[in-house]
């Protein structure tokens, strides 16, 4: 029953996707829509499955292809499910949407399904390979040049990832003979090649997770892209790049992912969060505001999969739960951009107007989006009573067990900074000053999507001990 | 022998793509150096196939997956750059 | 010998690809390059790879790249002559010299260790339903891959068929008989060689990918000629055109969901039937693949209006 | 430990109405104000009966894991019940001076339900039962506290919301950083009333850095010397707002956080046998001097009072340090007194505000006149700050005096007895310019608020009775009920001095 | 009757010896006309004559019947199809000199 299911999750939202290219402009956000709540549940109830390793086609692994189910998986297929249910309400509810919007979506789903399901490593890379194609047409759904040439730049980018990673995935195989994660594992040597083929994956995967270096094409795609394609970009397609990131550091390449090594992440990491946080400082314009946040914070997750790199390496610190502390964060983060991005996008539709200086009366009249706003940007900045909290204190104590001073304090500025740019917002919003100005009229409905997940951000807070020793 | 000169010619096709996407300054010559890459690394992959008769199956099946892969990101590529030089021309006339 | 001379002339016309500032000549000597690359891959016992190289990768690529490149005028116009060529500082050079280094050392370090997945292959073939190793584990072994490799050419080409701008420019329309006797002589030998490929896809080179390109040129070639063939506006022709896009990733994907109840495990086979529904995949992909790639060369036409696709 | 959920109960008493209200329409004022004061009567009573319970031994501890190793836990025991009926009392109070005072104002709604969970923030800190939910309402009350500072909307108070989220949330981060580290060295137990690090093996360097790191945190709230920056620029806000927070919660979490750090984290005998008491005195006894001979410059009304609040605070920090039987319930006492007697003068000066548009303090002349019974609520606070004898103040003061005496520490009499003369200076002036002093010829901008009292009834009523508090519990401190009998039995039975 | 056979391979290698040549003359056309209309007839004419006498000389080489009819095919259809492009390709030059004179 269970592998029905796993094939469900993956087949139904490539096959409603494909299909929505048949079904007339009419009927496609109702079967769209119904599409992508039927995949909610399918990942929601996945993660209530046992770990297990599925062998498709009865090949078994290093012939075939094999689905790894474990607690990493589980958790990000449960919140793309979350986040995407919520994300394909508010899509749902806006009326502006082009119909082709749904079959990008479902097939980006459907994408990020099997990436994580699968535990081979050329299989990651045509999943993420349609991943990225599905998510530039979605940013290029935008009218106007900007979005295209950001669409075009964003697709440069991923291709130039995906070709650095397949020359990794080629040494890896000219060197093992395997394409297997958990084979390869087993038989990985710190040799030259294996070295050469870590370092390329790991370019290729910074250029898609848009870490600092690489990450010059992010602004620009989630600032131009429709509200609910930014707040799917940012919340979802950059984890599953990330996601890369972790199977590769913590488990593919685990001989070699030395102290030194992590030391190359920590600094890109802090240099994304002072430079992600400095630009938000400085934008004028919401949206942009968001997606430098953006950058900051995956420098956030980076500086994380640093120190449990570090932990991992030094292996006599008392494993206190170590993946589940990123896969936490990053539940944090997608929760709380989600809810970000769909409140601003609210507010900038009322406000018909992406900047700051002019989106005051917007802000002032829309409440909830505002509470949305302020609950999202409390959960990143780590202050209590949210997810971020209890994310920041695992960091913070993992940073203190390794004694890692330099880590520590990055991450304790990185929060601050993000509740400088964050305040700069709702400074706007408390500021009863904004010129009386024509609002659009905008479905209230969409506010609540927006409060509702950064509730859930703050919500998820208290239901997370059976995460951290259940799963 | 043979295997090694085809090894040197895919890396050497990888590098003058790399090379061609730092220099290109027209978005379809990004496109073509990326094309160049891709052929670089599907010829790694063959010569990996060829060290040993018989010639290993499963890199083949790979490179066939990639061309398609690169084929289709070409043509998304293209798509974006039609449309941005249609859209320029809008907005000059 | 000839390995090295060709390896020369590869990498000598990549170089030349990549320095030329003009548009037209980078791409005339890409299609050229992808047609080397695939001689060098016959040379690397590689038939399959090169089948698809030159079909697709030096084929169909160049069609859409000229058809595209038409369509942007202002845009092909060379850099300004006088325009200082942004000369990669020293500190590039030297780093991608040491990447290249490195690659070498790290190829050659690989280039004699004997590891190949070829036994395992060679073992399970008798059940997998194809005698050809390749196709074997394109569509049986690794079967997933191939789905989610034509669902990405499907979502392509639903974005591209999102961003399309009809063509503004003049556009010499190819008058004459010649084209049209030529096209309707050619089109069943066409036919008829991606029928064949297709078949002897379980037992030699070829399969799905090399025939659906063969079909995408024949599409393109009645397109061409101005004969009625592919268009929205004959009768049931929509629907089927429709149908023809989604056909590959949905058999592929429902043959492979049903291979869960026949207790075969998803996206497997029962071993007795496995070359049939291989054979039933292959047909439904190779149609697909030969409309996708052929709407998506006719949608970078210059003179392609909206409805016909 | 019976894992009761009355300490919740108490918690949802003031949120859940908070949460409901900022839903409440503009228009709805009746409905507003009666769930306000009915939420603040609930909450008195609860208080009330579980301090009761309290008396007779019970015990009230509820929990819930939130991560391996980490427990939201709320305990009330004998030093939150002091801190829990001072703030449900006074939060009654204010309630309904905040009614009359925001009569017409807009955002009532928003204010009103800020002004509740920003109470359920502060009972939260008094009843956290470890360091790990200790940090979780501090942090959530800066969060509460902002949009009050911020209310008005207008550039200073924005100004000054600005300047309070830089104080707090930086001192948030570092009494965070301060926590884990802790939390990395012996984990998160309950606070125990002798403390938990005495015998706990850590090097006294960590110790000293994680009590600096803590202190600075909670220095912050607690106005020590040179983090009280905030406080005389958050005056800016509506009076009830630096009636309530600066005078009562956010100042008093501040002290309260040190008096739980010094007693039930280090433990009085471990804090003192490694010194780090010493530096907590010399700050205090800096702050207290301090903030007196600031607040002798100030011409504004409210920025006198301010950091008069800065230097008083100052005592609890000072009582906690002397490290003695006496020292301490000096400290513990000078919560509760020092918070009636700031809330009366705070609501007077709201008063003169309010009526009279006074907010210099050279108007203050003749206002004795003009509003007696306001002016008379403002005397008794201002004679009870400076330690008047029959007054709380004294109380306080007299067992600082002891505790200084008893741990040796003659200078801190000196301080003392500087800083009750500071205290004079900057207070009877001001009295005897209200009382004797002629009337201006027009008052800056005059009000009548009420035909039958001198300002509206609900502005009037809440400082006369805090300054009736003030006597009361000046004149009956022995009583058992009363702060100097409760506290007695506390110190006499959490630490067996 | 191996000498028929050696005899048949060396006759073979001559064959393809003279195709090549054709081609290099193609090639050299193409690079010295300065019109592509001349370009053109030099690529279809000499190209096709040096495929038709390539294909000659591996037939003679061919080992087996098939395979020569399958080198027939090849060598027909490459002539079909280098009419036909150099008829499109003049015929858009026409059309292209008509516009600007």
């Amino acid at each position: 029953m269970t592998e029905w299911g796993l094939a469900l999750l993956v087949v139904w939202p490539l096959l409603w996707g494909a299909l929505t290219m048949v079904v007339p402009a009419r009927q496609v956000t109702v079967a769209g829509g119904l599409a992508a709540l039927v995949t909610a549940g399918l990942g929601v109830w996945a993660v209530t499955l046992s770990p297990q390793f599925l062998v498709l086609g009865n090949w078994s692994t290093p012939l075939g292809l094999g689905w790894r189910l474990d607690g990493m998986a589980q958790s990000l297929i449960g919140v793309t499910a979350v986040v995407g249910g919520l994300v394909s309400v508010y899509a749902w509810l806006d009326k502006g949407l082009p119909p082709t919007f749904w079959g990008l979506w479902l097939g980006a789903w459907g994408a990020m399904n099997a990436l994580f399901l699968t535990a081979d490593v050329f299989h990651f890379y045509v999943t993420l390979e349609l991943l990225s194609v599905a998510s530039v047409a979605m940013v290029a759904l935008t009218p106007g040049a900007g979005a295209t040439r950001a669409a075009f730049r964003y697709l440069l980018v991923s291709l130039t990832g995906s070709m650095l990673f397949l020359l990794g995935v080629a040494l890896l195989y000219g060197r093992y003979g395997v394409l297997d994660m958990t084979l390869l594992a087993a038989q990985m040597t710190p040799d030259w090649p294996s070295m050469l083929a870590f370092a390329l994956m790991t370019v290729g995967l910074l250029a898609k997770t848009a870490v600092f270096p690489l990450h010059g094409w992010l602004p620009q795609a989630h600032a131009k892209a429709l509200t609910a394609v930014s707040a799917i970009l940012s919340a979802l397609v950059i984890k599953a790049a990330f996601y890369g990131l972790m199977r590769l550091w913590l488990e593919v390449f685990g001989p070699l992912a030395t102290v030194s090594a992590s030391w190359v992440l920590g600094l890109l990491a802090s240099a994304a969060i002072f430079w992600g946080g400095y630009q938000a400082l400085k934008t004028a314009r919401l949206k942009r505001l968001v997606a430098w946040s953006t950058v900051a914070q995956v420098g956030m997750l980076v500086l994380a999969l640093a120190l449990v790199v570090q932990a991992k390496a030094i292996s006599s610190v008392p494993s206190v739960h170590l993946w589940q502390g990123l896969v936490w964060l990053i539940a944090v983060h997608a929760l709380a951009k989600a809810a970000w991005f769909l409140a601003a996008g609210t507010v900038q539709k009322r406000a018909d107007s992406d900047y700051l200086a002019q989106i005051g009366f917007a802000l002032h009249r829309s409440p909830i989006s505002v509470v949305a706003m302020a609950l999202a940007v409390i959960s990143l900045a780590g202050l209590p009573f949210t997810m971020g909290f209890l994310g920041k204190w695992w960091l913070l104590s993992l940073a203190w067990e390794l004694q890692a001073w330099a880590w520590l304090l990055v991450s304790l500025l990185g929060s601050l900074l993000t509740m400088a740019y964050g305040w700069r917002l709702l400074n706007l919003s408390l500021v009863n000053r904004g010129l009386p100005q024509a609002l659009k009229p905008v479905s209230v409905a969409r506010d609540w999507v927006a409060l509702c997940l950064a509730l859930l951000g703050v919500m998820g807070g208290f239901g997370g001990h059976w995460f951290w020793e259940g799963v | 022998m043979s295997g090694l000169i085809y090894s040197l010619c895919a890396l050497g096709l990888v590098m003058i793509g790399l090379y061609g996407l730092a220099r290109a300054h027209h978005g379809l010559q990004q496109l073509l150096a990326i094309n160049v890459m891709s052929a670089g690394v599907f010829m790694l992959l063959l010569t990996m196939a060829a060290r040993h008769p018989p010639a290993d199956a499963v890199p083949q099946a790979l490179v066939l997956t990639g061309i398609v892969v690169a084929i289709s990101a070409l043509a998304l590529g293209l798509a974006l750059l039609r449309r941005l030089a249609a859209e320029e021309a809008e907005s000059h006339d | 010998m000839l390995d090295a001379i060709l390896t020369l002339l590869i990498l000598a016309l990549a170089w030349h690809c990549v320095r030329t500032t003009d548009l037209f000549e980078a791409i005339v000597v890409f299609i050229a390059l992808g047609m080397l690359v695939a001689l060098a891959w016959t040379r690397l016992q590689a038939p399959d790879a090169a089948l698809a190289e030159a079909a697709i990768g030096a084929g169909l690529a160049g069609a859409l790249l000229l058809a595209s490149l038409r369509q942007m005028p202002e845009m092909s116009a060379t850099r300004a002559p006088g325009a200082k060529t942004t000369g990669l500082g020293w500190f590039w050079w030297g780093l991608w010299g040491a990447l290249g280094l490195a690659l070498v050392s790290g190829v050659a370090a690989i280039q004699t260790t004997s590891v190949s997945l070829m036994p395992q292959v060679q073992a399970h073939l008798s059940d997998s339903g194809v005698t050809h190793p390749v196709t074997a584990v394109l569509l049986n072994f690794r079967a997933l891959d191939t789905a989610l490799e034509l669902a990405v050419l499907l979502w392509a080409w639903m974005a591209q068929k999102q961003l399309f701008v009809p063509g503004r420019q003049t556009v010499y329309p190819l008058q004459g008989q010649v084209l049209k006797t030529a096209v309707k002589a050619l089109l069943p030998l066409m036919v008829l060689v991606a029928v064949y490929l297709l078949w002897r896809g379980s037992s030699a080179p070829g399969g799905a990918f090399q025939s659906g390109a063969v079909l995408a040129s024949a599409w393109l070639m009645l397109w061409l000629a101005q004969l009625p063939g592919l268009s929205r506006k004959q009768g049931g022709m929509r629907l089927g055109i429709q149908a023809g896009w989604l056909g590959g990733v949905t058999v592929f994907l429902l043959v492979g969901l049903l291979g869960v109840f026949q207790g075969a495990g998803f996206m497997g086979y029962p071993p007795d039937q496995a070359g049939a529904w291989i054979l039933l995949i292959e047909s439904a992909a190779a149609l697909s693949i030969g409309l996708l790639l052929a709407s998506m060369v006719l949608v970078s036409m210059p003179d392609f209006q909206e409805g016909t696709l | 430990m019976s894992s009761s959920f009355w300490p919740l109960a108490v918690l949802m008493s003031s949120a859940l109405p908070g949460l409901v209200i900022f839903f409440i329409p503009e228009t709805r004022r009746t409905l507003r104000s009666l769930l306000n004061i009915g939420a603040a009567l609930v909450k008195l009573q609860l208080v009330v009966l579980l301090l009761l319970g309290l008396y007779a031994g019970e015990t009230y501890h509820w929990q819930w894991s939130l991560m391996p190793g980490l427990t939201l836990a709320l305990k009330v025991d004998a030093l939150a019940g002091l801190f829990l009926i001072l703030s449900a009392v006074l939060w009654l109070l204010t309630t309904l001076y905040a009614i009359g005072y925001l009569e017409h104002s807009p955002h009532r709604s928003r204010f009103f339900g800020f002004f509740s969970l920003c109470v359920s923030a502060t009972a939260g800190v008094a009843m956290s039962a470890n360091l790990f939910t200790f940090v979780i309402f501090y942090e959530l009350l800066t969060l509460a506290t902002w949009p009050l500072v911020v209310h008005r909307g207008t550039p200073q108070s924005l100004a000054a919301g600005r300047v309070y989220l830089r104080y707090t949330l930086i001192s948030g981060s570092v009494l965070l950083l301060g926590a884990v580290i802790l939390h990395g060295l012996v984990g998160t137990p309950d606070f125990v009333p002798g403390g938990y690090l005495a015998d706990q093996g850590v090097a006294t360097v960590w110790l000293w850095v994680v009590f600096v790191l803590l202190l600075i945190g909670l220095g912050v709230k607690a106005a020590l010397l040179p983090l009280h920056g905030w406080l005389p620029k958050a005056m800016v806000a509506p009076a009830p707002v630096s009636a309530l927070l600066h005078a009562v919660a956010v100042v008093k979490a501040g002290a309260f956080g040190i008096v739980r750090l010094v007693f039930e984290v280090y433990g009085i005998e471990f804090a003192s046998e490694i010194g780090v008491t010493d530096l907590l005195l010399v700050l205090a006894a800096a702050t207290i001097v301090y903030g007196s001979w600031r607040a002798l410059f100030e011409t504004d009304l409210k920025r006198r009072l301010a950091f008069s609040t800065v230097s008083q605070v100052s005592y609890v920090a000072l009582g906690v340090a002397l490290a003695g039987p006496f020292g301490a319930i000096g400290g513990l006492i000078h919560i509760v007194h020092q918070g009636v007697m700031k809330i009366t003068l705070f609501l007077s000066a709201g008063n003169y505000a309010e009526t009279l548009g006074i907010h210099k303090v050279s108007e203050m002349s003749g206002v004795g006149q003009r509003m007696p019974w306001t002016t008379a609520a403002f005397t008794l606070g201002a004679l009870g700050m400076i330690g008047f004898p029959p007054l709380a103040g004294f109380v306080s003061k007299w067992y600082l005096g002891l505790g200084a005496w008893e741990a040796g520490a003659n200078w801190v009499l000196a301080v003392l007895l500087v800083s009750g003369l500071l205290n004079a200076a900057y207070f009877l002036p001001l009295l005897y310019r209200a009382w004797f002093g002629p009337p201006p010829p027009a008052w800056p901008q005059p009000k009548t608020l009420s035909r039958v009292f001198e300002t509206h009834g609900l502005l009037l009523f809440p400082p006369l009775i805090t300054a009736m508090l003030v006597v009361l519990l000046g004149l009956f401190a022995g009583l058992n009920i009363a702060t100097l009998g409760w506290v007695q039995w506390l110190i006499h039975r959490e630490f067996g001095l | 009757m191996s000498w028929v056979m050696v005899g048949l391979d060396w006759l073979g290698a001559g064959v393809i010896a003279l195709g090549v040549g054709f081609f290099v003359a193609g090639t050299l056309g193409l690079l010295r006309f300065d019109q592509s209309i001349n370009r053109l007839h030099a690529l279809t004419k000499a190209d096709t004559l040096g495929l038709g006498l390539v294909v000659f000389g591996l037939v003679l080489q061919a080992p087996g019947l098939a395979v020569g009819l399958k080198l027939i095919i090849v060598w027909t259809l490459g002539l079909v199809s280098a009419a036909l492009v150099s008829h499109l390709i003049g015929q858009s030059l026409c059309s292209q000199r008509q516009e600007e004179p």
